[in-house]
Order: structure tokens, then C-alpha cells, then sequence
């Protein structure tokens, strides 16, 4: 087979938006970005999602936050964030100096607090909104939102009037049929979803009888999760026509191309980044590496490519 | 800068039962450029089903040999399998992790290190940080279970040591309070690494004494790096990077003034 | 602390069902617990659980039906099962030899089937009954009772009307609420839940650029999903007063023991046999071990108990 | 009886490009009591993360020594676990499995064995067993992609070897039949082992020559011992186990009467 000396097209387009590569950071797992600009240079990076900010200050949940499983973690950070406005003086003004986009991501107890924050981005250099309906660790709000089509197609609709950036929403997997919040997502007109977060999961410390979260409960994610992951993107990216993000358990490039395969046309690593902190950029790397080895001329081309 | 490195072990063995000795030492080009005492740093297990690093603090900083000495206990599996390791063999490492202790604050003091089990060994690096700063004096009191005692000698080279045991076999029957009260100590900062309720009873003591005491907090992390917040400790006051009352451990700390954490 | 000399009682009640331990086979991992029967002896299990049977014998999906992934497995077997006739004369034969519970896993496409194999199985020497509700890998029926809380209860009240053993409905994790499913079951009138089945997952061969299993989809098991099957567990067994019996990645007596403290009365091994055949006996032994250890005179006293 | 038993790696070294020789040897008290050729076993890699035994067919089984050869290529993240191995290493293995050739069926034959790439190392163990039953004629026919040829030496001991190379570089350019029929073979019996397209050729040729053929088997597996029906092929008539159309090459197999399978 002939090999193109061409370097690879690695570039993709999510609704609207140019990325210099597919390879996001998943929200919560890489702050605001500032803290693995000591081991990755952002500007390699297709995108670098922020973690989850609303409308005022949260606090979050107790500790433990979070517990070592096997193949991955638990977690229940409960979204703490220093609030909008914290974030947009701070976080965006850092983020600004870097040649990557930025999207934000977006969680709020109630209607209002989601539209607040979205309403306060409006005029900010923002690319891409993330809006997470799905988290599993807040008590109040937020997952009934990620678990019924018609709330889901509501509050994507309402977004949607407000935001003056294209508006993914992010999935949660706990659902019986993710086709079905998938389309609704698309019918409140989301501009894309990204999916899976975190699947949700228990720890109990069995020497001292407890539960090794303070919320008892918290969010799996990590390699143990990636089939579950692959396997509801290539439902959700077959049930609807708008782009798919996909992540859950991206360890290596290779796992961010069997996403690309089961049809996303981006990718997010999370949890891992905790493993290897450079994994974004190898994760970069890898997949050109991929496309050059397979002689295929584009990345986008990866997108559903399964035979 | 902070970076994930590959470690080679060059010594390790059992210093008691169930404590770990292990030095791991740096290829040249990946040398940090300092390292404090109190920081830590993130192990690896050698197990490809556990994927997060193990916060162990720093013992010693030898940087002329380029090693880094690390006594930890065997808690889980994670530690067991870094017991494991024998010399030679390779450990990854993402390091060097946190604030650490500040010597130069405690320059001409007469300071008082308090470790609990495994709370002690951050203390080694850091008594021999003190001691080289002319005018410092340094106290340590170390409490054990029983006799089974690890890194007194290094300890007691760096200044006076007191030992406190669990079950009065060494030293002062008791905590390590126990033993500064036995013996009079009149500290001018208190140093403290240890289990929660000697935590406490420090931040207690030191009050008491209107003197300033730093301590090194544990919380369960994941990234180490301050990305995740996951390692929280609840703070008198609203944090500056959080905007909430909670700090994250692995950067704002290890170490805090015991005063500003609500604990 | 002072340690009982006695040995603890590992027995358990299921539903009038007095088991020596609490630690079963999961069906499908164990076949009619004849091939393992070479590693262990099948006396010292609290029962054995066989593969789900169905009215007639079923042929199962094309091959490849197994996958291995990180941390477990994906598996779409698809029920293959010689039918309940060869079943009974052969399986329960063998089975009726050892001095354990026997548990006939049931499946079906169509409610008759499910109730044609509880029919024929009223006179065998069958101790309790447990209903597949929740295969992943048949495309007709089975799945959508139990992702269905009506037509679960549904279902559940018409075997129990025939059946003339204890019967446990076998829930799958693939829904939104697990409490709802559990109660549907209970509100049927079943004697006993188990979870978790398999979760849905896939796995792409991206050199070949082919799903790995010829079906695409498979369910996941192994150590990969034990939190989210801990969680379940305790929510369910939270939300009914009926026994839960717990499993999903099982691979240790500790592990065993956590799925008890979450609320589950017995335990099942499943795919974690094939990694070690002798599996089931060891955690019987350590889970004996843990008590001792701890204390704790009876193992029935595990169920629930975390603090 | 089948066992998951701790083995040692008493030799392990790469005989071509990418393919390994293992030896692994049983403690004494966990000897098999018989061994037939084109029998198995499962090798489990040396990694938490992946569970399943890898099924590898035995290549030589010495008896007086414990030991079982296997012959592998590093296909994937388990066999390259495998290949990593160093002498003196433990390797947990289930064994022995599967059903095996037949010798006795074959005695006083003129036997023609096929092997292709990887399925070539069990025909050393056949070749070896059928050549100790007098009156049995050994002709091998082994096909390699290029020159980079194994197990040629173990082979041509027990009797004729023909040698097949999709390049041409050795023997006959092409497959294994092509070299049967350029070297005008007339056997009474065929066993093979080797891909599928070679298998379904080795079906046709029996059936056009009117004598048995008993192919070996590769299939997916997650159990190795018959529990999971995960590893069956399409049989012709029902099978006498599953009661359907399916036999599981675990157990049953790996080595059917190929007229008895649907490939
Ligand atoms: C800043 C800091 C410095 C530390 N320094 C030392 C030291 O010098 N020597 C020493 O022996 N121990 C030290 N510890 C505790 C050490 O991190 C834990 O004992 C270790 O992580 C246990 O890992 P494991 O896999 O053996 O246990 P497991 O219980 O199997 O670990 C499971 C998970 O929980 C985490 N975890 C368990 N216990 C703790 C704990 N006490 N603190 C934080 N995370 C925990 C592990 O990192 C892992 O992610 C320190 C902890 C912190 C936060
Ligand atoms: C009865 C039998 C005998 C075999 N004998 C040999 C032999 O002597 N030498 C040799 O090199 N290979 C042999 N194979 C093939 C060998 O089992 C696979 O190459 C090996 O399992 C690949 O494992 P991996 O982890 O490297 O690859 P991965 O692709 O990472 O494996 C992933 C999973 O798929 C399974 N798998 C992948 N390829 C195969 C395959 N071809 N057949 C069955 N399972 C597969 C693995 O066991 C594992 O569960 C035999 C297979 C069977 C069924
Ligand atoms: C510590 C942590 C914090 C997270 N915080 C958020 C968040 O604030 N908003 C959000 O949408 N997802 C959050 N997630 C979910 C991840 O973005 C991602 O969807 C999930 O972890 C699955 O990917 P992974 O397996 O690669 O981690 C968080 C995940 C982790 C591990
Ligand atoms: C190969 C295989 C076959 C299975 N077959 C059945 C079945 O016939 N009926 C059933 O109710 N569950 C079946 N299961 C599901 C298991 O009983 C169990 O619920 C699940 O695998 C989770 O447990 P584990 O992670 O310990 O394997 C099967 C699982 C596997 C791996
Ligand atoms: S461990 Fe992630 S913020 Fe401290
Ligand atoms: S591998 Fe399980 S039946 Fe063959």
C-alpha cells in the first residue's frame, strides 16, 4: 500500500466550530486547564472543556471525593466552582493566551441557574457551551434534567434561545435508552452531545464497615467504563444527525479512535489524565500516527467508520 | 515544574513491620529543580487494574546522588505492590507535588517536630533542613505503637529527639504530647505530620501556646496536581483559588497553618 | 478483641430456601456446574445457578461471541441452551447428585415460553427458580421485560401463579432507576431479586475497523463493573423487603463480603470463573475467614450492615 | 483432570520474527496424566487488567522433565505479556484442554500433517507421536510466509517435510496444498492446523481424495473448559452436547472430522 507523505488532515468541525484536532479534555478532569499547562502545551489540544461553573460559588460535596477502583475511579466532587464570575476574570482570561478553544461547561441546581451562567457567557471568548445535565453527585437538581427526554428537550430548547455559542449536552449513561436522550437533546435543538459521564457507583470499605465516600454514591469512570462508553455512542451517533463527542475511559490513542469508529467525530480523555498527565497530547499524537499508518487522509474520515 | 518521571530503585527494604524503605533516583535530565521538605510525590503501583499515584511524602532529598528516600506503611494493595519493587527495578512517579514546610519562616526558632507514625518520615528531611539554618533548634517527638521504632537515628542526628509509645515501651507512655509535656518542651513553632486527632490536639496545643503551628494534612487525591478537586480540607476562611471555604490539599498544601484549616 | 471459637454460620435464608453459605454460581459462568465440577466440589457451594433454558433448545449467536476487555468481558452468547427436556434429564441428573441448592436459570422470547419452563420444571427437583428478565443479547423479547417496571410486575405475577418453586426475577442494570425495576418485581410477587445482569457494551477491532462480536453489542462483566453492581444492589436493597442476591465482578471473598454489607443476602460469581475455576470454592473460605476475623458469629448478619 | 497450576518458565526465546518459544514446567504434584497432541492450554498474561487465559496449543510435551513447549506469535497485549517473560518466571496455566488428535486412529497410515504460520506448533507433538507407532508414514507440509522459518528442524526429524512460502523464498511459492500437490503427496489421512481458507482447502481435498481429514480448531474463548459456550463452531448434525447445531471447540474440539463441521 502506498503511504501519503502528506501529514494527515487531523482537523474537525463541530457544528460550526473549527478544532485543530479531535482530542478534548473531559470537563472536571483537567481544572481550567492551568494546572497540566505545566505538562502539555494546550495549543496541541483540539479543546480544552472547563470544569463544570454555575452561576454563583459551590462548595461541593464532603470528603472523601473520591476512591480508587479496579480500572478506574469514583468520584463525588459535587461541582464545586468558584462561581461565573471568578471564572470568567480568572479561568478564560488564562485560557484566552492559548491557541485551543475553549469550551465551558455548564451545571446549575435549577432552570435559572443554568440560563444565568449561560446568559453571563454571552459576550465571553468562549467557543463551545457544554452542558452538563448529568451529574450524578449533586442531591438536588441537575440529573432529572440528564434522565427525562421531555425536561432534557426542554432545558436544551431554552439554552438554546439564550446561548450565543453553539450548545452541546452532555449525557449521563444512567439511562435506560440513551437513543431516546438523544434525541431529545437534538429536538430542543442541540448543536451537538457529548457523552458518557460518569456511571454511577459505590465503594464500602469492608475492614471498617463504611462507605468510602462521603456520598456514599459517587460517578465511575475510567477504562472499566470505556465498552459501556463506545457502545452508547455508536447508539446515540446512529439515532441522531448532529456530532457526537465521545469519552469514557480514553486511555491511548487507540481508544479515542475506536470512539471515532463507533461514530464520534471528537473525543474527550478524562479520568486517565490523572494516570499520565501528558496523555492529551499523546493521545494527539497517536491518532496521526494512526491515520498515516492506515493511509487515511483526515481524521473527520475516522467518524462512524466502522465496517 | 511537576512532571510524571521513571524512577529507578536503588535501595529498598523493611525499616519495621509492615514500613517500607525505598530510594528511587532520577535519570539526570529529569532532575526538579527543588524540593522542600514536607512536599510528596505520586507513586505508581506496578498494577495495570490501579491507575492512580500514591501521595508518600518526601523522607530525604539527597541531590547530589539524585535520590529521593520514601518510608511508607503498607496500607492496600497499592503500597504492597511498591513494597514489592527490588532495586533496579523501575517506579513511575509524578512529582514533585505540593507546598511543603517553609524553613526559612522558622529561621532562629526554637521548633518542635511532631510526627505520628506514619507522619514521621516527612520530618527527617525537614530536621535536616532546620539544622542547617544557624540559630534554628530543633525538637522532635515521635510517636510509635511499641518498640518497633523506624528513623530515630536519622532523627536524632539533626537535634534532641523524644519518643512517645502507644504502649510506654519507649520513651513517654502516650502521644507525643504526652512527651512534650513530660519534658518540658517550650517551643516557638510547632512542625506536625500525623493521624487526624494528634492533628487536632496540635492545632490545640499550639493555640494554647499563641505560637504557630504547621501541619500536614491527608485526604484521598486523585490527580495530585490540584485539577480534580478531590483532596479538600475545609478552611476557616473562603480560599483564594476556590472562592469557597475548601483548600485542595495537593497544592494549596500539604502543609497548613493549623489555624486556617477548619479541622 | 476476643474471637469466638465457634465457627460462624455461613447458612442464609432465601425465601424459605435454606442455603449452607451464601455464595452461588451466576448463571451462564458455570454451565449445569459440570465442567467445574472437575475444580470444585460442588457440596460446599450455597447453590449452583445453571445456564438460562428455554422451552426448546436455541442455537445463540454467531461467533465471535466473546470479547475480552479491560477488567472483564463482553459476551453475547445469545442463551444457546439444549432446551428444557435435555436439561432435565441431564443437567438437574447431574445436579441432583450433590448436597447443593439448585437454581434453574429461565429464559424465553414470549411469555408462554417463560411460563412452558416453569410448568415442566414443577415436579423436578429444583429449589428455586431464578427468571431471566434481562438477557442483552436476544433481539426478540426478553430485554424489554425487564426494562419495563409494567410489564415486569406483569410477568413476575404469572409465573409466580404456576410456579411451584420460590422465584427470583433477575434484573439488568441497563435502566435509569433500579429501585423502579426492583419494585415492579416485588409488586409481582417474587420471592427474590438478583443483579446485576450484564451491562451493554461493544468493542471495536480498529485494525480491522470491525465490532469484535459478531452481534456488536455484549454484555459487560467482570471486576470492570462491581461498583456500579454494589451501588444497584444497595439501592435496591433499599427500596424492597424481598432478598437481593448480589453480583457483577466478583473475584475475591472480600469483594463477596461488600456486596453483603450493601444489602444483598446471598452472593453469585460469574464471569470471574473463568479467570480462576476454583473461584467460587475460595470465596466460601474467606468469607468464613472475614467472619472469624471480625467476629461476626453468623453470615447473615453481613446483609446490610454498612455502617 | 483439568487445573489452574503455577508453572516455571524454564526457556523462553524468539525462534522468528515475532514468534516465541516457551517452556513451562509443572511442579510434581501437579503433573497431567496424559498429554495428546493437538491439545491446549490456557496461559494467563502477567497483568490485572486482562483476566482471560490465552488458549496456545502444546508444541512438545516432555514428561520425564514436566515440561510443555508452546510455540506463539505475539498477536495482541496477552501473548506480548507472555513473550516478556524471563527463565525462572511463574506462569499461571489451565490445562490440559481440549480433545486432541487421535494417534491410535491413525496408525499405520500414511499421514499427511499441514500446518500454516501458527498452526504449525502442535504438528511437532503429532508429528513426534505418530512417528513412535510403527507403520505409520509422517509427511509434513508447512507453510510460512517468508523465509523466516521455524520448528523446520523439530519437524524433519520425524519424517518428510515439505515447506510452502507465500513469497517463494523456500520450498514451493504458495500454500501448503500447492507444495502436497507439486510434491504429488498420496496420504491416506490429513491433520491440520493452520487459518481458516487453509482449513476449508483441507476439507475439500479430503473430500475429493475420499479420506479423513481431522482439522484443529481457533475460536474465541472466555472459559477453555466448555462452561461458557462461548467458543462454538457450526457443526452438520446436532451436536450431541449442546443439542444444537453448535460444538464447543473447547471442549469437543479444538480438533474436529472436518466433514463433521460447517466452516
Ligand atoms: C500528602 C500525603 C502524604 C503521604 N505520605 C505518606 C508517607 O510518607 N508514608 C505513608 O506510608 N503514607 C503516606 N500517605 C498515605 C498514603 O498515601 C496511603 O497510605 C496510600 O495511598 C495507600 O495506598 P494503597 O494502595 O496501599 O491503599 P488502598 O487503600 O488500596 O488505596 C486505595 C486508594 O485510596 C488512597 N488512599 C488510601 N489511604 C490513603 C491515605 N491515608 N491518604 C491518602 N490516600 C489514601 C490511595 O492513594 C488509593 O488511591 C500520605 C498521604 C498524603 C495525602
Ligand atoms: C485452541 C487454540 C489453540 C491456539 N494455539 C496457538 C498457538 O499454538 N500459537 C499461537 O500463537 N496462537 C495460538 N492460538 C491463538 C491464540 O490463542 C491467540 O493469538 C491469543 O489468544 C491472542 O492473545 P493476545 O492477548 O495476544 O491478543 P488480543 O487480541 O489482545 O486478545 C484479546 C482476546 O481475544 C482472544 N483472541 C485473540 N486472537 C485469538 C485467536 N486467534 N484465537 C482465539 N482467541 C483469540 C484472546 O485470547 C483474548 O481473550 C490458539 C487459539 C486456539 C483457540
Ligand atoms: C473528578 C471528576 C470530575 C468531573 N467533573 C465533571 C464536571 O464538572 N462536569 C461534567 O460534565 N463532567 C464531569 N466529569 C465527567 C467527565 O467529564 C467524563 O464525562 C467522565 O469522567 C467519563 O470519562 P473518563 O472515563 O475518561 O473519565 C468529571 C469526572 C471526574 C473523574
Ligand atoms: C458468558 C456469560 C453467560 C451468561 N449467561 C447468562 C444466562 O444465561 N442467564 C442469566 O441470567 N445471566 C447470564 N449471564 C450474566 C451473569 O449471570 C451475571 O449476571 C453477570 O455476568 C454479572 O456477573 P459477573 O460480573 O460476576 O460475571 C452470563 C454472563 C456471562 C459472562
Ligand atoms: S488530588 Fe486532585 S485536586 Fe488534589
Ligand atoms: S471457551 Fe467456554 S465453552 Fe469453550
Amino acid at each position: 500500500m502506498e503511504k501519503s507523505s502528506r501529514r494527515p488532515d487531523m482537523s474537525v468541525n463541530i457544528a460550526g466550530v473549527e478544532l485543530k484536532n479531535p482530542v478534548m479534555t473531559a470537563s472536571g478532569t483537567f481544572g481550567s486547564g492551568m494546572e497540566y499547562s505545566e505538562f502539555v502545551n494546550l495549543d496541541h489540544l483540539g479543546a480544552v472543556v472547563t470544569k463544570g461553573v454555575a452561576s454563583v460559588p459551590w462548595e461541593g460535596n464532603p470528603t472523601p471525593r473520591v476512591a480508587e477502583v479496579y480500572g478506574g475511579m469514583l468520584n463525588a466532587i459535587g461541582l464545586q466552582n468558584p462561581g461565573i464570575d471568578v471564572f470568567i476574570e480568572r479561568d478564560l482570561a488564562f485560557l484566552k493566551q492559548f491557541d485551543t478553544k475553549v469550551i465551558v461547561n455548564v451545571c446549575g441546581h435549577t432552570e435559572e441557574e443554568y440560563l444565568d451562567v449561560v446568559e453571563r457567557l454571552a459576550d465571553q471568548p468562549v467557543d463551545m457551551l457544554e452542558i452538563n445535565v448529568s451529574c450524578p453527585n449533586v442531591k438536588q437538581g441537575a440529573i432529572q434534567f440528564g434522565q427525562d427526554p421531555k425536561c432534557l428537550e426542554e432545558i436544551t430548547a431554552k439554552i438554546k434561545r439564550l446561548a450565543k455559542q453553539p450548545v452541546i449536552m452532555k449525557l449521563t449513561p444512567n439511562v435506560t435508552d440513551i437513543t431516546v436522550m438523544a434525541r431529545a437533546a437534538e429536538a430542543g435543538g442541540a448543536d451537538a452531545i457529548s457523552l458518557i459521564n460518569t456511571i454511577t457507583g459505590m465503594k464500602i470499605d469492608i475492614e471498617k464497615r463504611q462507605f468510602v465516600l462521603a456520598n456514599k454514591t459517587g460517578g465511575l469512570s475510567g477504562p472499566a467504563i470505556k465498552p459501556v462508553a463506545v457502545r452508547m455512542v455508536w447508539q446515540a451517533a446512529n439515532a441522531v444527525k448532529i456530532p457526537v463527542i465521545g469519552m469514557g475511559g480514553i486511555a491511548s490513542a487507540e481508544d479515542a479512535v475506536e470512539f471515532m469508529l463507533a461514530g464520534a467525530s471528537a473525543v474527550a480523555v478524562g479520568a486517565m489524565n490523572f494516570h499520565d498527565p501528558c496523555l492529551t497530547q499523546k493521545v494527539v499524537d497517536g491518532m496521526e500516527q494512526y491515520l498515516v499508518r492506515h493511509n487515511i487522509s483526515a481524521a473527520r474520515e475516522l467518524t462512524g467508520a466502522v465496517l | 515544574m511537576k512532571r510524571k518521571t521513571t524512577m529507578t530503585v536503588t535501595d529498598i527494604r523493611s525499616i519495621a513491620e509492615g514500613i517500607y524503605s525505598m530510594t528511587l533516583q532520577y535519570r539526570k535530565e529529569d532532575m526538579p529543580e527543588e524540593v522542600k521538605p514536607g512536599q510528596f510525590a505520586g507513586l505508581y503501583p506496578n498494577d495495570a487494574s490501579r491507575l492512580l499515584p500514591r501521595p508518600i511524602s518526601i523522607c530525604r532529598w539527597d541531590a547530589e546522588n539524585r535520590e529521593l528516600r520514601f518510608v511508607f506503611r503498607t496500607a492496600g494493595a497499592g503500597t504492597a505492590s511498591l513494597a514489592a519493587q527490588k532495586t533496579g527495578d523501575k517506579v513511575d512517579m509524578l512529582g514533585i507535588l505540593g507546598n511543603g514546610y517553609d524553613p526559612e519562616k522558622l529561621a532562629g526558632k526554637k521548633v518542635l517536630l511532631l510526627g505520628g507514625g506514619i507522619g514521621i518520615p516527612p520530618m527527617v528531611e525537614l530536621a535536616a533542613a532546620l539544622s542547617k539554618i544557624p540559630g534554628t533548634e530543633v525538637t522532635a517527638a515521635m510517636g510509635y505503637r511499641n518498640s518497633d521504632l523506624f528513623l530515630t537515628e536519622e532523627l536524632s542526628s539533626y537535634g534532641k529527639l523524644l519518643i512517645a509509645t502507644e504502649d510506654g515501651s519507649v520513651g513517654t507512655k502516650g502521644n507525643v504530647l504526652d512527651a512534650v509535656r513530660e519534658n518540658a518542651v517550650e517551643p516557638d513553632a510547632v512542625c506536625a505530620c500525623g493521624p487526624m486527632p494528634m492533628l487536632r490536639a496540635v492545632k490545640k496545643f499550639a493555640q494554647e501556646k499563641g505560637i504557630p503551628a504547621y501541619i500536614s494534612l491527608e485526604e484521598r487525591m486523585a490527580c495530585g496536581v490540584g485539577a480534580c478537586l478531590g483532596c479538600v480540607t475545609k478552611t476557616v476562611e473562603v480560599d483564594s483559588h476556590s472562592h469557597v471555604r475548601n483548600a485542595r490539599i495537593c497544592t494549596e498544601g500539604p502543609v497548613f497553618d493549623a489555624q486556617e484549616v477548619a479541622i
